[in-house]
């Protein structure tokens, strides 16, 4: 279990994340590409904090603030979906199409 | 642990908490007290920033929070407009339910903002980039019931979710790299040769701040936002954030040496940002739109002084006045299409000046302040900006702004001219009077700090840029 | 002090233009009373002998003074303009007379500016003056468009004679730092050959030589009195005074001599030609001045200029005289036409008058004219003998057409019924033609010799082959002249030889090779300014929102072309695919992330 | 090639797994609880890299999360079941694209880069550490993190609540209108938006 | 005093603003106020000293603006912006004094006219490069206003074109001064100063790319051809009193800026290009005269005889500038331009005065569609002959004494150019009477038979400006003494 191994598997979640995060029109999932992304993060967070930073505790705190991050998105996320859901039946990207230009 | 240090942010975080609550009990008729209850938590912030200003730059909360010229300043900025947008919300909001809460919100918001001015360890610049992101997804949405504004919204949301997925992936490889999150050691680790994962990293940073930044390439939300969201909340979303944001980031990529070619990208960023911002202006129909992009390419000129830091003394406090001159001038801007109860079809300001002549003189002198018309605030704030530049060696970057200041004058007299030279087709019902006392401070500052410039620039070429 | 000379009629002028006279015996009192006061001026300036100096500025010095030549010049112009007022005065028509006097006697102010002038700017000053003057006077009767043409036709021709003027003045300056005449001398070779071209053109284009001459006759659309100033005493004569007055130093370029008497005998041959076949009669005489006036350069030329003078004297005198009888003539008849004319019987007076007028420009002995022709043949004659004969012959041209219009204007013609001349006008005329036989003293051998010593010269005195060779040919001519008027009356009206008639087609190509070209050109230049040059402008500006309009398509190929290729982006509306900002979030998050990627890159790159 | 390492390999594999699938199944609700088995898959590994606490809290705050998830699409987004077979993307191959292109320069990056190889001793307590961090040094972060979460909770209250004190929360959260008694100033939406077109 | 200069109008615009008066009140109170400037101006001249060795700034005044950067409020007068600055004051009180269709908004249309004033006089009396920048922006503030909102025909796409044409002009003259102030140390945007150590000697690159700035700003401003085209349009569109200040007066920005910045403060570097401007110039010259022949409207003919006679200002200016110039020729090329300033200034606002009455009669600019007014409009007739004739330059009037310095002063440094200049003014004739011709002459055409001659305000407005015409023609010492001042020191004489 090497550094690079951790990361590439960090790597790896991080792609699928970026992919469903552009791919997805629900924006739930796309939501969960969001999450996917970060969840490889918080994954290369630990793994720095304990293979290269030698047990900094900074490290820990990191991905306790990725972690915060995804909540306090998903949060609002969700909050923001059920208010266009209310306002507009809307529940895809291309749904929104009002505001350009 | 130094409280006193970060007296503005509580009593703001205080007042917050109190309209919060204070705003569960009062009657409905009642909500509006809010406003002069914010105005109070951000008067006595503004009393203890000054009060800031006396003191030695340093830093605090063990390097994770910086009392410098810089921040200190920027978050006078940033409350200054805060207060004006609040000035502006009341009768706005007057039927919304919820109108308590709003001012929580925006206080919040602007707490936001703060730390980001005076954040030093980039975990702290993710959570400010945070707070202040998820307080603007709310304001920018607060008409629920309205379609544009919650398109706004999440279109505001979505963006910035994956920017700060970008910004904390960044993050994370810069303390997989250099073991540290706190400005004052990245500056002495980043000496020895960058890694190329630290291009990497810093490039995720960088777009990271410029969503707040509304700079290329997250921008895309600032004229759906200047459109979409409630006017006064737009005039505080297109100032505050990007206020803190511009010193953030001049923080940040102060941090790293030559060997990074930081100032070319910030460059291409902002020549990018501003011929954006007005090539996206040039076409518009719809004024609070048009805003927007405007606030897009005035980002941009602000770029240009970070393009010089370092290069010389003035650049500093030229972003600090162009942001001063900025904000008042886009209030004021603001302000009229709020007093105007958010009339915001070009075709609909016709005749504006005849109408009402004291928004149409609002109006103008915010529209030439932001062209940069002498001896308006905003001719001094591109002069300085100019000066700097050019003093830097970077006199090409001036003159591709002067071309898009010369593009910009275009789209703001396409507005002018109807205002001015047409005659009202229909009596323009206004709002009331704090929206009208707001449109007429920042018309008063936006003067102001043009012909009395000199204090104030004298401050702030005092102002220093920790660490 | 001697600028009172000059300022006094043109301050003058003013005060008649703004006074309230309006009636004929007022204004012509007035006006003869302004000339008349003015004479007397220049007899005591010339008898005081008067100076004047003034400057604007440092290098700006103006100088007036009364050489031998001026003075007589400076008392030739009142002289001549006091008869031709009065005429005026009585025979134009009432309306703008008060203009028509004023300007007059501006006329006669600035042409006296001109002749007193003692430096470049200056004689400037007077000779663009004079230009102006003639230009309003030549469009006095504003209610034909024509005549404006006519005028501006002449002042533009004669303006562009005026930039030899500045240009000798640019030249004196930059060569001696002053304008002075007395400067003139000084400067070397090369400035003193462009001067004196400069001058030369200046004369030539004021005199109406070849190839300006055609302006003279677009002149002859301003009333009678105006061309009888004009020809004899004013404009015209300011071209040859200019010659006479600076030709001592002119002398001093080689190759001025023969260019003067090429241009003088080339003007005279022409400008007889012309008259001959002129039926009008106006303009007739107005070819015989040309004609005259190139004898005249003929003559300084020659290297005579007192020759020159006496010569403009006398052309001068019978010119005028001359000019105000075909203007009763063609107010009788209604016509300036000759064949119109012909009222020896009604008008014995002014018949007779205008015989020794015609006599005079015939050059027949013993009236004065005769005599100063003749010594134009003889300085001629010392240039060359061959030039003589030619001068000859031109002089036999002028016999020619003398005898031409004295015979059909005033001979006994069939029209020749009723016809009446105001008194003025009669003694105006008998006066000038008293002054035509007074002139006659010049064969007096003592007047001669005090001419001679007054203008510090000595005149030639002709070789006998001479005076009979130019008896011969004036007879010859007399005799031609005769039978044209007696033959073929109407030569000229019509036919091919009307065309030779204007200046042998001299306007026509003028007309052809610069007017058309000039102002197609203009029309051109002003396309060219809308369509080009300001059009540069358009299409930058026009740029600008095009560059919009495809900064948008660019980078939303990049936000949407990209991602899902050409059909995807076909899918979107027309509109969408226009504009960068589709709306549609999933572009905004795509752009964001090749925006991280393309900074990534700039970083690389600039390592 | 020790059982840690095998049971990193095979947490990885689920993680990386089940991540996949989550963009192929055709139920949310399947989507989620995938997205959830990814997560627990990353914090067992956390686990394995001594950070038990991180790992167990991540566990419990995903599980938590995609409750929540999996309720948002129970109540009302389209075809909770997924029942039929859904599959509602754009910009696919880009998107693609750009996943592997992420993946690609990370990997190669993450080989070429020198960490500096400083592992945790085992031995030390990581909790208590972090909990010295929170309140030492980096205090105001973690109070600030609070105070984002409160505003957090604030935002979704207001943007998500139906009905408040005053009766329903929505009613005038509209602009004041231009004229009285008139519209809001501003473009109208087209009516074709709501569930719209969803192109394959 | 000077600052008194600026101030009352500035402050009596705003105080206008304010105000609720009738019409022709506010008529005559802008004149007044408006008068004031000429008289405080008028008084300087008086008393300033034309003596050798007096200083060539007088009436000097300073207040600190922005130290920090070296910008403060400085006034200070030499000869040639004394004498350009009276005159742009006389021409500012005909043109508020000339009876305008104000449409209703009498209060704002002198408002901006005073407010024009006060920044058009600041442009000249100034003695501070970024002082210099606001008023010079200022006045296109002005100007786009009055011609939008008071101009006729496409007025607003035409002051829109103006105002970002020449926007741009001085952003470029921004960046320049930026360029040259930064050489110097400490950083002071003060005239004399700059002037006194010409900051940029020796660096060549940087001394040009300023140099070019200046040029293409002030070439905008004035305008050079081809830089020109957005001059028709706005004067077309404009209204008659507008536009009479727009060539008065605004043009002269630009010359004088030439002068008193690049020329004075960069002249090694200005000498050298001088000759390149020099062919310019005949080229604007030759180009506007002819141009201006083939035009059929009345305004646009004249606003092109601007062209050329800018020209001739820049031909005097180049001359000036030239390195080896007989230093006589040179100060007299100089003054020659000076003097062109000002007698272009009054003959040009006569003229645009008189077309602002031809519109307000007929609303026509076409000069085919007139003819034979001198039977009905005599003073009229009068009045134009004489701004025609002093505009093609007839000794005895304005005109000629310029033009004539200018050539005689250049032809002994660019003989050529001086000669091939000299054929604009026999273009210039031959328009200048074509269109007398045409309007004046011939048969009275019968749509024109109601045509008003000019009311009695008109021509005490007009006979002020043309007898000045005629006393500088005459007797000009006066103007000469003070302008031969400022050129002795500009061209190194005494």
């Amino acid at each position: 279990m090497t550094l690079t191994a951790i990361l590439i598997v960090a790597a790896v979640l991080i792609g699928i994340g970026l992919y469903g995060t552009l791919s997805q029109q629900s924006f739930v999932m796309l939501m969960m590409g969001l999450e996917l992304m970060l969840n490889g993060v918080m994954l290369a967070a630990v793994g720095f904090w304990s293979l290269t930073a030698g047990g900094l505790p900074t490290g820990q705190l990191l991905a306790i603030i990725v972690m915060a991050v995804m909540a306090v998105e998903m949060a609002a996320g969700f909050a923001l979906i059920t208010a266009v859901y209310r306002s507009r039946q809307a529940d895809v990207t291309e749904g929104l199409t009002t505001l350009k230009h | 642990m130094p409280v006193g240090d970060v007296l503005p942010e509580l009593s703001v975080l205080i007042s917050a908490v109190t309209l919060l609550l204070a705003a569960s009990f009062m009657r409905e008729r009642d909500q509006w007290l809010a406003a002069p209850g914010a105005l109070i938590g951000l008067t006595v912030a503004f009393a203890f920033c000054v009060a800031q200003l006396g003191e030695a730059p340093k830093l605090t909360f063990s390097g994770v929070w910086a009392l410098d010229g810089a921040s200190i300043w920027a978050r006078l900025i940033i409350l200054v407009a805060a207060a004006l947008s609040v000035l502006l919300t009341p009768e706005w909001l007057r039927q919304d339910r919820r109108h308590g809460e709003y001012y929580a919100v925006l206080m919040l918001g602007t707490l936001g903002a703060m730390l980001l001015a005076g954040a030093t360890d980039l975990m702290q610049l993710i959570i400010a980039v945070l707070l202040s992101s998820v307080t603007g997804y709310t304001l920018a949405a607060y008409h629920r019931n309205w379609p544009l504004s919650v398109e706004a919204g999440i279109k505001y949301f979505l963006v910035g979710a994956l920017a700060n997925a970008l910004l904390v992936l960044g993050v994370t490889l810069m303390f997989g790299l250099f073991a540290t999150t706190d400005y004052g050691e990245l500056a002495s680790r980043t000496d020895d040769g960058a890694q190329s994962m630290t291009l990497v990293a810093f490039s995720l940073v960088i777009v990271g701040v410029a969503f707040k930044l509304a700079a290329v390439p997250a921008h895309t939300w600032m004229p759906d936002v200047a459109e979409g969201a409630p006017p006064p909340a737009a005039a505080f979303l297109t100032i505050a954030p990007k206020v803190g944001a511009a010193i953030a980031l001049a923080r940040f990529v102060d941090l790293f040496p030559q060997d990074i070619p930081w100032r070319s990208v910030v460059a291409t960023i902002a020549i990018a940002t501003m011929s954006v911002g007005n090539l996206g202006a040039l076409g518009q129909n719809d004024v609070r739109r048009m805003l927007g992009w405007s606030s897009v390419s005035q980002s941009g000129y602000a770029l240009m002084a970070i393009t010089v830091l370092g290069l010389d003394p003035y650049a500093l406090p030229a972003l600090l006045f162009f942001l001063a001159s900025y904000a008042v001038a886009n209030l004021a801007a603001f302000g009229v299409v709020t007093q105007l109860r958010g009339r915001t079809n070009l075709a609909d300001y016709r005749g504006l000046a005849t109408a009402h002549p004291l928004l149409a003189a609002a109006l103008i002198l915010s529209f030439l302040s932001l062209v940069g018309i002498p001896p308006l605030a905003g001719f001094v704030g591109k002069l300085a900006l100019f000066v700097t530049t050019i003093e830097s060696g970077y006199a090409w970057l001036a003159v591709v702004a002067l071309i898009n200041t010369v593009v910009s004058l275009v789209y703001y007299l396409r507005v002018l001219a109807p205002v001015y030279f047409a005659e009202p087709a229909r009596p323009m019902h206004t709002l009331g009077y704090s929206a009208a006392a707001a449109v007429v401070l920042c018309a008063f500052f936006t003067v102001s700090l043009g012909g009395l410039a000199d204090p104030l620039w004298r401050m702030l070429t005092e102002a220093t840029l920790l660490p | 002090m001697l600028w009172v000379v000059a300022l006094f009629p043109l301050l003058a002028a003013v005060i008649v233009h703004a006074s309230p006279m309006r009636n004929r015996a007022a204004l012509g009192a007035s006006g003869c009373g302004v000339l008349l006061f003015t004479l007397l001026l220049t007899v005591f300036a010339g008898l005081e002998g008067w100076v004047g100096r003034f400057a604007w500025s440092i290098p700006l010095q103006f100088e007036v003074v009364l050489t031998s030549s001026s003075v007589v010049m400076a008392l030739l112009v009142p002289v001549i303009a006091l008869p031709v007022l009065a005429y005026a005065a009585v025979h134009e028509r009432l309306r703008d007379l008060n203009r028509l006097v004023s300007l007059l006697l501006l006329f006669v102010g600035a042409m006296l500016l001109l002749v007193i002038a003692a430096d470049l700017i200056t004689l400037l000053i007077g000779w663009e003056l004079v230009g102006a003057c003639s230009w309003a006077l030549i469009g006095h009767e504003r209610q034909h468009a024509s005549r404006a043409a006519s005028a501006r036709y002449a002042f533009v021709m004669t303006r562009l004679g005026d930039l030899g003027l500045f240009v000798a003045a640019m030249v004196a300056f930059s060569d001696s730092g002053t304008f002075a005449f007395a400067a003139i001398e000084t400067l070397g070779a090369p400035q003193k050959t462009i001067l004196v071209a400069g001058l030369l053109l200046s004369a030539a284009s004021k005199s109406a030589q070849i190839p300006f001459a055609p302006w003279i006759f677009r002149a002859m659309d301003g009333p009678t009195s105006v061309s009888a100033l004009l020809h004899s005493a004013t404009m015209v004569a300011a071209g040859a005074y200019l010659l006479i007055r600076l030709e001592p130093t002119l002398a001093q370029v080689p190759w001025f001599g023969p260019t003067a008497i090429g241009i003088g005998l080339g003007t005279a041959l022409a400008g007889g030609l012309t008259a001959m076949l002129q039926p009008h009669a106006k303009k007739l005489l107005a070819a015989s001045t040309s004609a005259h006036y190139g004898l005249m350069f003929v003559a300084v030329g020659a290297g005579y200029p007192a020759v020159a003078l006496t010569h403009l004297v006398a052309h001068a005198f019978f010119k005028a005289l001359l000019f105000l009888s075909a203007g009763v003539a063609g107010r009788e008849a209604d016509s300036f036409y000759l064949t119109k004319m012909g009222f020896g019987r009604v008008l014995p007076i002014t018949a007779s008058a205008t015989a020794v007028g015609g006599f005079a420009l015939a050059g027949i002995p013993p009236l004065g004219a005769a005599w100063t022709k003749e010594m134009v043949v003889t300085a001629a004659g010392h240039f060359s003998p061959w030039l003589a004969l030619v001068v000859m012959l031109a002089g036999a041209l002028s016999a020619a057409y003398a005898m031409r219009f004295v015979y059909s204007a005033y001979g006994v013609a069939v029209n020749d019924t009723s016809a009446t001349s105001r008194t003025t006008e009669t003694i105006a005329i008998s006066s000038l033609a008293a002054a035509c036989l007074a002139l006659s003293l010049y064969w007096l051998p003592s007047i001669q010799q005090t001419l001679g010593a007054w203008l510090a010269t000595s005149f030639p005195t002709p070789p006998p082959w001479e005076t009979i060779g130019s008896l011969l040919t004036v007879g010859s001519g007399l005799y031609t002249g005769l039978l044209i008027a007696r033959k073929h009356p109407a030569l000229g009206e019509d036919g091919p030889v009307s065309a030779y008639a204007d200046w042998l087609g001299l306007p026509f190509a003028i007309n052809r090779v610069v007017e058309r070209p000039f102002s197609a050109l203009a029309q051109h230049c002003a396309t060219f300014d809308d369509a080009v040059i300001d059009g540069i402008v358009r299409r930058v500006s026009a740029g600008g929102l095009f560059a919009a309009r495809v900064a948008y398509r660019g980078l939303d190929r990049l936000a949407d072309g990209l991602p899902e290729g050409v059909t995807r982006w076909l899918a979107l509306s027309g509109e969408d695919s226009r504009r960068f900002q589709t709306g549609l979030s999933h572009h905004y998050l795509a752009f964001m992330a090749a925006g991280a990627v393309v900074l990534a890159i700039i970083l690389f790159a600039g390592r | 090639m020790n059982e840690i390492d095998i049971a990193f390999w095979i947490f990885a594999a689920i993680a990386v797994i089940s991540g996949w699938r989550v963009f192929c199944t055709d139920s949310m609700v399947r989507a989620s609880f995938l997205l959830l088995l990814s997560f627990i898959a990353v914090g067992l590994i956390m686990v394995l890299l001594n950070a038990p606490y991180l790992g167990i809290a991540t566990v419990f705050m995903m599980a938590v999360e995609m409750m929540v998830m999996a309720l948002f699409m129970v109540m009302f987004m389209m075809n909770p079941a997924g029942l039929n077979p859904m599959m509602m993307v754009h910009q696919h191959r880009f998107s693609i694209a750009a996943g592997v292109f992420v993946f690609a320069i990370l990997t190669g990056l993450i080989c070429v880069t020198r960490f500096t190889s400083n592992p945790v001793d085992p031995r030390i307590d990581s909790v208590a550490s972090l909990g010295k961090e929170l309140l030492g040094n980096s205090m105001l972060i973690f109070e600030t993190a609070g105070v984002t979460l409160l505003a957090t909770m604030v935002a979704s209250v207001i943007l998500s609540s139906r009905s408040g004190r005053f009766g329903m929360a929505d009613t005038g959260a509209v602009p004041p209108p231009l004229e009285p008694g008139g519209e809001p100033a501003g473009r109208q939406p087209e009516q074709h938006s709501g569930h719209a077109h969803h192109h394959h | 005093m000077l600052t008194a200069t600026i101030l009352i109008p500035l402050l009596g615009a705003f105080a206008l603003a304010c105000t609720r008066l009738k019409e022709p009140t506010y008529r005559w109170l802008a004149c007044s106020v408006g008068s004031v400037p000429l008289v405080l101006l008028v008084a300087v001249w008086i008393g300033f000293d034309t003596s050798t060795g007096a200083s060539a700034f007088q009436y000097v005044v300073e207040y600190p603006w922005i130290p920090a950067l070296g910008i403060g409020w400085r006034m200070g007068v030499d000869g040639i912006a004394l004498t350009v600055a009276t005159m742009s004051a006389l021409l500012f009180v005909a043109a508020i004094a000339w009876p305008a269709e104000t449409r209703g908004r009498a209060r704002e249309y002198y408002a901006w006219f005073l407010f024009l004033e006060a920044v058009s006089l600041g442009v000249f009396l100034t003695l501070d490069l970024a002082l210099f920048y606001v008023f010079f922006d200022l006045s296109l503030v002005g100007l786009f206003f009055l011609i939008g909102r008071w101009g006729h025909g496409d007025a607003e796409r035409a002051a829109i074109k103006f105002f970002v044409y020449t926007f741009a002009g001085s952003l470029a003259i921004l960046l320049a001064i930026i360029g040259l102030v930064l050489a110097t140390d400490p950083l002071t945007f003060d005239m004399r100063t700059l002037i006194a150590d010409q900051p940029l000697v020796g660096m060549d690159l940087r001394a040009t790319l300023v140099l070019a700035g200046f040029i293409i700003g002030f070439g905008i401003k004035t305008p050079f051809v081809p830089l020109h085209t957005w001059l028709p349009p706005a004067h077309v569109n404009a209204p008659g009193p507008a536009s009479a200040v727009l060539a008065g007066v605004l043009l002269k920005m630009g010359t004088y800026g030439l002068i008193r910045i690049p020329y004075s403060m960069l002249g090694d570097t200005f000498a050298r290009y001088a000759f390149a401007l020099a062919v310019l110039a005949v080229i604007s010259i030759l180009w506007g005269a002819l141009v201006s022949m083939a035009q059929s409207d009345l305004k646009r003919r004249i606003a092109y005889t601007s062209v050329n006679h800018m020209g001739y200002v820049l031909l005097g200016i180049a001359a000036a500038a030239t390195i080896g110039g007989e230093q006589a020729a040179r100060q007299m090329a100089l003054t020659g331009a000076t003097v062109e300033m000002v007698a272009h200034g009054l003959i040009t606002g006569a003229l645009f005065l008189i077309c602002g009455a031809f519109w307000q009669r007929t609303g026509d600019y076409n000069l085919e569609h007139y003819g034979g007014l001198s039977q009905i409009a005599p003073n009229l007739t009068r009045f134009t002959i004489l701004a025609s004739f002093a505009s093609l330059g007839l000794p005895g009037l304005a005109g000629f004494v310029a033009e004539l310095q200018i050539f005689v002063g250049a032809f002994s440094v660019y003989p050529w150019l001086a000669a091939t200049a000299l054929l604009g003014i026999l273009i210039t004739a031959a328009l200048f009477l074509q269109m007398l011709q045409q309007l004046f002459f011939g048969a009275l055409p019968t749509e024109r038979g109601d045509f008003r001659d000019l009311a009695r305000v008109e021509i005490i407005t007009l006979a002020i400006l043309v007898l000045l015409i005629v006393i500088i023609g005459i007797y000009p010492n006066w103007l000469l003494t003070p302008i031969n001042s400022a050129t002795g020191l500009l061209t190194g004489g005494v």
